[in-house]
C-alpha cells in the first residue's frame, strides 16, 4: 500500500479525508454524549421526537441531509452567517465537510454511547453520591470511565463513516480539490467516468487501510480499557 | 448531632415502610429478620429513597421534609454508608476507591488516618489491584475503608461484618468502638448478630415488616424478657455497668459490678473507666448455695425478681443483682427442683471466659 | 433504463405509448454511469436512454445494444444562472464571482460538468475559474448551489433551469464552445425496445420533451 | 400524513420501502448477533480483519458497495447465479433492495448488539453453567434476554438505515418501481429531475414517519424489556 | 461418591492455591479467614476456574484431570455452587430462577419438593417478582432454593447463611441436615461461623493462604487444642457421641454419653438415634466435687487428660470423660486454684441451654 501509484491529489484527498474524519470523529463526541445522556437518562417531553431528529440522517437520503445543510448552513442561511461572522464558515470549506460528516454520523455515535450509558450500574452511581460526589463528579468519575468502550465505538463509527461519508458532504459543499474532495468524493467522481476503476480502487484501498488503522487502534484501547477493570 | 428519622414510604402494594427513631451519637443498631426494611431505611436516610412522606433531619436541620419540601440529594447529606453489597468502583484501584470519598469532597490528604485504616482492614496487600479479582471478604472490607475515609457525619452500616471471619471481626469491631466513643457521630448498624449489637450499640430498633417494633437503649431491651421473642430467646441478655479496677500479672482485670466483682480477661479500658458488660442469659447458672471448688470465677448475688415462662422448656428468670438486672435462662425442670420464686435470694455463676470481648462495651 | 435529467417528460411519452401501444413501459432512472454498468454486469434492461455519449459508447463496445438500434434523441443547451435575473456577458465572468464560486458537475466525470470545462476551456476561462468551482455531483445539486445563495454563478442544462424559479439564466454558452450535448437512446433488447425508441421520435412524444426545454439533436450525431 | 397528496407509484415506494426495510433488518438480525458474538467473545486469527470487513459497508461509498454487490451477485456473477437457482434472484429485484440495505446497515447492527453483549455479567453465565444450563441453552435462555436492549437498537438502526438506504441500493439493483424504487430511490430520482422538490419533500415526511414510528416502538419495546428487570 | 481435590493453580504473582483434599458424601466445611482461596477452590471445583495443574475427581471419575487432559465444562459436572453473592437472573422472575436448573437439565418438575424448598427458605411471597427489588437476605435465600432444586450430584455452599437472621438460618439448618443425612452427596460448605460448622460438618478443610493447613473429622479438628489457634479459642469444642433417650413432658431430651446423661431440649432425632453432641470448649465449668442446688442439669464425670496453656489468661483443659474427650477453657487463676494436674478426677459441668440446635448434629 505505497503511494507510488497515487497521485498527489489522490494523496491530498486521503489527507483531507482523514482530518475531516477525524475532526468530525472528536468534535461530534461531546454532542453525541450529551444526546445520548439525553436519550439515555432524560425524562423531558419531546424526548421521543428528539430521538427521532437524532436518527434523521439515517432515515434520510444523504443527498437530502446535504440539500437540508445548505438550506440551514448556506451562506445566506442565518446559522450559516452567524457561524461565518464567529470565523468559523462552512460553505465550501472543508469545515462543511467536518459538519456533514459529523451529521451523517451522528446516528451511530449516539446509539453506541447510549447503549453503554444504560448498561451503567445505577448502584455505583449511588454509592458516589453518598461518598459526596456531586451529579457533574460522578459523571466524570464514575459514568464515563465505564462508558469509554461506548465512546470508543462511537468514535470508530464515527471515523469510518466520515470516511466514507459523499453524498451529504458534495451536497452541501461540493467536491473542491484540496478543500472538500475526499477521498469518498474523488471514488465516486473516478467511478461516474468510463474506466475511472482502476482509480477508484486504490482509492478504497487507502481508505480501507486507514479504516482498519482506527479499528486497530479502538480494538486496542477498548482491550485496554476491560483489562483495567477485569485485573 | 442526632439523626431523627420520620417517614412513610410505599416500596410495593405489598410491603410499606413506617419508621420514627431516633439516633443521638453513638451506635443504634437496626435489628431485624430478612426483609424488615432495614436497608430501605438506610437507603431513605442517605437520600437514595424518596419517601412518600415523612422528615429526616440530621442535628435539628431537615435533610428530607415533604411537607416543607426539602430534599438534599446524597453527596449534599454527606452520610457515609456501607451497602450490603461492596460497589466498589471497578475502574479505580482500591487504593483510588479508598480515596474517592475525600476527592469528592476535597478534603486534603489524611495519610495517617488512611494508613490506621488499611493496617485494621488488613487489606495492605490490595491497595494496587482492582476490585475485579478481591475475594468477597476482601471487597466488604476496602467498602468499610471507603465510607470511614470520607469522614461523614453519619456513618451507616448495612451489614458490614457478613463476610467476615471472626478474628477479622476482633480487629475491626475495637477501631468502631474508639470511632463511637471519640468521633461523637450518630452510627446506624445492621446486623444479624446480636452478641455484635450487644456490644456496639447504646440504643437498638427492632424492625418488623417496615415498622418499628420496639426502640429503645439497648440495656432495656436486651434485659427485657418481652422483647425476648423478638431478638430470639437465646440471644438475650443484660447489660450492666461496670468499673473497671486493677489488672492482675495472669491477664484478668477487676470489674466491679453493683453485685459483685468480675475477673474478666482482655478489658483493654484504663483502670477507673466505668464500662458496660453484657451477661447473656444463657451464659447464667444459677445456684441455691455459693459453691466451692468451681473452675468459675465470677458470681453475683442475687434475688429472684420475675419468673417469664416461654414457649418450650426453658424459664427467663430475671434477677436483680445490687440494684441492677440480670437475666438467666434455664430450664423449667431446674427453676421447679430449685424452688424458684420472686425474691428467693441466691448466687449468679457467670463464666469468665463466657464473657469474651464481643460481649464487651455498649 | 434512462438518465434521471430525462424523468419528468420521459414519464409522460411512456404513459401516452402505454395507451398507444397496450406495452407497458417500466422505468428505471439513475446517473448514466451506474446505469451503464448496471447494463454491463447483465441488467435486464430493454432500452438505455443516456444523457452521455461515452457511457453509451462503453455499452455499445461491450456489445450489448441491438445493432443499429443507437440513435441521438434530444439535444440540450448550457446556460449561465444566477439568483437574480440580468445578463452577464461570459468573459466577465470570473471577475463577477468576486470572492464566490462558480457551480458545475463534476468537471471530469457528471456530463454537464465535462461539457462545463470544455466550454469554459474554449473560451479562455477555465485557468482562472478553475481553482473558483464547486463541483457538485449532478447538475441539479450544481444548481441548487444557486438557488440557495451558496454560490453565485453555475453552469447548468438550459432545462434545468428553466424548471428551477429561484435561479436566472444570465448567458447562454454558444452551441461550439463544447461538444454537442446529446442524449443517445438505444435497445437493448429487440422488438418493443426498437419501437418504443421509435415512439420516442414522434412528433408527440417529442412535443413532451421540447416542453421541458430539450432542443433537437445537434447535427450530425458524434 | 394522510395519503391524498401522494400518488399510487408513491404509496407503491412507501410500501416498497417499508417492506425492504423490515425484512433487512430482520433478516440481518440473526446474521448480526453472529458476528457481533463472534468479536465480542470470539479469539480467533484474523478476528481484527473480520472486524475491518464489518465495517466496510460503512467505510466505503455506497456506490462503491453497491458496485461489488453488483460485481458478487449479479445476473453474471457465480453468487448471483447459484442464489438464482437456489429461488432467490437478486439482481434488480426487491430482494437484492434487501440485501443492499442489510449489507449498508450491517455495521450499525453488530456495533450495537457488540456493545451489549460486552456488557453481559459474565458471573451470571458461569451462575447458568453450574445450573446445567450448556452453551447454547445460556445463550438462549441469559445472554440473549440481557442483550435484548441491543438487539432493538440494532433492529431501528437497521430499520432507519434500510429506509434511508440508496447509493449501494440503486447501484447494485436500479431504481424499478414497485421492485426496486424505494423512498430513498425515489426521492433521490424526484430531486434529479426539474420540479421534484414537492413530491421529495412529501416523500421525506412519510420517511420520517414511518422511522418515527419503528423508534417509537422500539423505545416502547425497550422501556418493556428495563421495565422487567428493574420491577 | 467421594470428591477427590489436588490441584495447584497461581492466581496472581502474590497468590497461589495449593490444595489437596477430600470430600466424603456428607459436609466438609472449608474454613479459614477472608482471602484465604476458599471461594477459589470452590470455582476450581464447579469447572468456572481451570487450574494449572492437578485433579479433580467425583466417585473416582475425574471431571479435571490435566495429565489426562480432562476439563468437563461445569454444566456436564453438575456440581451445584451458590456463590458468596446471589447472582440471580435479572431478567427472569424468582419462580423461574428457581426452577432455571431444572429446565436445563431437563428434569421433570417435582412441586412438592419445590413446595418444601419454597416453604424452607420462606420465600413464597416473593415467587412472582423479579430478583431487582428483593432485600439482600432474600436474593440469598432465592440462590440456594436455585442449586437445590437442580439437584446436583455435589453441592458447595459458599457462606450461604451471612446475610440471613438468626431465625432463618435455624429454619434451613435441620433442611441441609436432612439433605446430609438422606441425599448421600458431597457438601462443601464455606462459612465463618465454628457453631454452624461445628453443628453441620463432619470434616473440616482449615485453608490459610492458599493452601490446606490442616484437614480431617470435624470431632478430632475441634477438640485438637493445637488447632484451635486457627480455629479462635474461642470456638474450640469436643463433639461426644450420643444416644438419644426418651423425651419428658417437659420437653427435656436425655442424651446418653459415655460419661454421664446430658438432658438436653429442642432435639429432634428419634429414641435410640446416635447424635454427635458439640460442646464448646468454653461452656464448660469445672467442679472439684458434684455441686448441689445448681439450676445446671447436665454434668459428666470426668478425668483430667492434659493442659495446655495458651496466650494469654486462658488455659485449655483436655478432659476424658468415659472414654471421649471434652474440652475446657478456664483461666489460669481457676487452674492454679483448683489444683489441676493430670489424672485428677472432676466434674464437668455444662449448662443444658447453653448447648441449642446449633451445636447438634455432626
Ligand atoms: N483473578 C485474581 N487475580 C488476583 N488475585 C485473585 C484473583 N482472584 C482471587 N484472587 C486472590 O486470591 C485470594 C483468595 O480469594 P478467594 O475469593 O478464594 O478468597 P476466600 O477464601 O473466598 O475469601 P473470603 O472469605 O473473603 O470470601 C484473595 O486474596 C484474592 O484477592
Ligand atoms: N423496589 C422494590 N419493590 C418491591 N419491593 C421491594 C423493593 N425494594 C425492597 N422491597 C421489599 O422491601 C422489603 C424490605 O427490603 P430491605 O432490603 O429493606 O430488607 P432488609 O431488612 O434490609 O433485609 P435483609 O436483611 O434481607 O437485607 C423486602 O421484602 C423487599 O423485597
Ligand atoms: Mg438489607
Ligand atoms: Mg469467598
Amino acid at each position: 500500500m505505497t503511494g507510488a501509484w497515487l497521485g498527489p491529489a489522490e494523496w491530498q484527498a486521503v489527507a483531507l479525508s482523514f482530518k475531516v474524519a477525524l475532526v468530525a470523529a472528536l468534535v461530534s463526541l461531546p454532542f453525541g454524549l450529551a444526546a445520548a445522556y439525553a436519550l439515555a437518562r432524560g425524562r423531558f417531553p419531546g424526548r421521543d421526537l428528539f430521538s427521532a431528529l437524532v436518527h434523521l440522517p439515517l432515515v434520510l437520503p444523504p443527498v437530502v441531509t446535504g440539500y437540508l445543510l445548505l438550506l440551514a448552513f448556506g451562506p445566506e442561511a442565518p446559522a450559516g452567517r452567524a457561524l461565518d461572522a464567529l470565523g468559523l464558515p462552512l460553505a465550501f470549506r472543508w469545515t462543511g465537510a467536518v459538519l456533514a460528516a459529523a451529521v451523517m454520523a451522528f446516528p451511530l455515535m449516539v446509539r453506541a454511547i447510549r447503549l453503554s450509558l444504560e448498561a451503567v450500574d445505577a448502584r455505583l452511581e449511588e454509592a458516589a453520591g453518598t461518598l459526596g460526589a456531586a451529579r457533574a463528579r460522578i459523571f466524570a468519575t464514575v459514568i464515563l470511565p465505564l462508558i469509554a468502550p461506548g465512546l470508543l465505538a462511537g468514535w470508530v463509527l464515527a471515523f469510518a463513516k466520515g470516511l466514507g461519508e459523499f453524498g451529504a458532504t458534495i451536497t452541501f459543499v461540493a467536491n473542491i480539490p484540496g478543500e472538500t474532495r475526499t477521498i469518498a468524493s474523488a471514488i465516486h467522481a473516478f467511478l461516474q467516468a468510463p474506466g475511472g476503476e482502476g482509480a477508484a480502487l486504490r482509492l478504497t484501498l487507502v481508505s480501507i487501510a486507514l479504516s482498519l488503522a482506527a479499528l486497530l487502534a479502538s480494538e486496542w484501547l477498548a482491550r485496554r480499557v476491560a483489562a483495567r477493570i477485569r485485573a | 448531632m442526632t439523626l431523627e428519622v420520620a417517614f412513610r414510604h410505599r416500596l410495593s402494594a405489598g410491603f410499606a415502610l413506617d419508621v420514627a427513631f431516633e439516633a443521638p451519637p453513638g451506635v443504634t443498631a437496626l435489628f431485624g429478620r430478612s426483609g424488615a426494611g432495614k436497608s430501605s431505611v438506610l437507603r431513605a436516610v442517605a437520600g437514595l429513597l424518596r419517601p412518600d412522606e415523612g422528615r429526616i433531619a440530621m442535628a435539628g436541620a431537615p435533610v428530607f421534609d415533604s411537607a416543607a419540601g426539602v430534599d438534599l440529594p446524597p453527596h449534599r447529606r454527606r452520610f457515609g454508608l456501607v451497602f450490603q453489597e461492596p460497589r466498589l468502583f471497578p475502574h479505580l484501584s482500591v487504593l483510588r476507591n479508598l480515596r474517592y470519598g475525600r476527592r469528592a469532597l476535597g478534603l486534603p490528604a489524611n495519610p495517617a488516618r488512611e494508613a490506621e485504616i488499611v493496617e485494621m482492614l488488613g487489606i495492605g496487600a490490595l491497595l494496587a489491584r482492582r476490585p475485579a479479582g478481591l475475594s468477597g471478604g476482601e471487597a466488604a472490607r476496602v467498602a468499610i475503608g471507603r465510607a470511614l475515609l470520607a469522614e461523614p457525619r453519619l456513618l451507616m452500616l448495612d451489614e458490614p461484618f457478613a463476610a467476615l471471619d471472626a478474628a477479622r471481626r476482633e480487629e475491626i469491631l475495637p477501631w468502631l468502638e474508639r470511632l463511637r466513643d471519640h468521633a461523637g457521630l450518630p452510627i446506624l448498624f445492621v446486623s444479624h448478630s446480636l452478641p455484635e449489637v450487644a456490644r456496639l450499640a447504646a440504643r437498638i430498633v427492632l424492625m418488623g415488616e417496615g415498622r418499628v417494633l420496639r426502640a429503645g437503649p439497648a440495656a432495656d431491651l436486651l434485659a427485657d424478657p418481652e422483647a425476648a421473642e423478638f431478638l430470639g430467646p437465646r440471644e438475650a441478655g443484660a447489660v450492666l455497668q461496670g468499673r473497671v479496677g486493677r489488672t492482675a500479672p495472669d491477664g484478668l482485670t477487676e470489674v466491679r459490678l453493683a453485685g459483685g466483682t468480675l475477673h474478666l480477661p482482655g478489658v483493654t479500658a484504663a483502670a477507673g473507666a466505668a464500662i458496660p458488660v453484657r451477661i447473656a442469659a444463657s451464659d447464667v447458672i444459677l445456684a441455691l448455695t455459693p459453691p466451692v471448688g468451681l473452675s468459675a470465677l465470677n458470681m453475683l448475688e442475687c434475688r429472684v425478681a420475675g419468673l417469664h415462662r416461654g414457649r418450650g422448656p426453658g424459664v427467663m428468670v430475671r434477677l436483680e443483682c445490687g440494684g441492677e438486672a440480670l437475666l438467666a435462662r434455664i430450664t423449667a425442670r431446674s427453676a421447679e427442683a430449685m424452688g424458684l420464686r420472686e425474691g428467693l435470694a441466691l448466687t449468679a455463676i457467670v463464666k469468665s471466659v463466657a464473657i469474651g470481648p464481643a460481649d464487651l462495651g455498649g | 433504463f434512462a438518465a434521471a435529467s430525462l424523468a419528468g417528460p420521459l414519464d409522460a411519452a411512456s404513459a401516452l405509448w402505454e395507451e398507444e401501444s397496450g406495452h407497458e413501459a417500466v422505468l428505471s432512472y439513475g446517473g448514466s454511469s451506474t446505469l451503464a454498468r448496471q447494463i454491463l454486469a447483465g441488467a435486464p434492461a430493454d432500452v438505455f436512454l443516456s444523457a452521455n455519449a461515452a457511457w453509451m459508447d462503453e455499452v455499445e463496445a461491450a456489445g450489448r445494444i441491438v445493432p443499429g438500434s443507437r440513435r441521438d434523441l434530444w439535444g440540450n443547451a448550457l446556460v449561465l444562472v444566477a439568483a437574480a435575473p440580468g445578463a452577464l456577458a461570459l468573459e466577465d465572468l470570473p471577475s463577477a464571482l468576486g470572492g464566490g464560486r462558480l457551480a458545475t458537475g463534476l468537471t471530469d466525470s457528471v456530463p454537464a460538468g465535462i461539457y462545463a470545462r470544455e466550454a469554459l476551456t474554449a473560451l479562455g476561462l477555465w485557468d482562472s475559474l478553475a481553482p473558483r468551482l464547486a463541483e457538485a455531483d449532478s447538475v441539479r445539486a450544481a444548481l441548487a448551489f444557486v438557488a440557495l445563495g451558496a454560490a453565485p454563478y453555475g453552469v447548468v442544462y438550459a432545462t434545468d433551469a428553466g424548471a428551477e424559479p429561484r435561479v436566472h439564466v444570465v448567458a447562454t454558452f454558444p452551441a461550439e464552445s463544447h461538444a454537442p450535448i446529446t442524449y443517445p437512446g438505444a435497445a437493448l433488447t429487440p422488438g418493443a425496445a426498437e419501437a418504443f425508441l421509435a415512439f420516442l421520435e414522434t412528433p408527440a412524444a417529442r412535443a413532451f420533451f421540447t416542453d421541458a426545454g430539450f432542443t433537437d439533436p445537434p447535427e450530425p450525431a458524434r
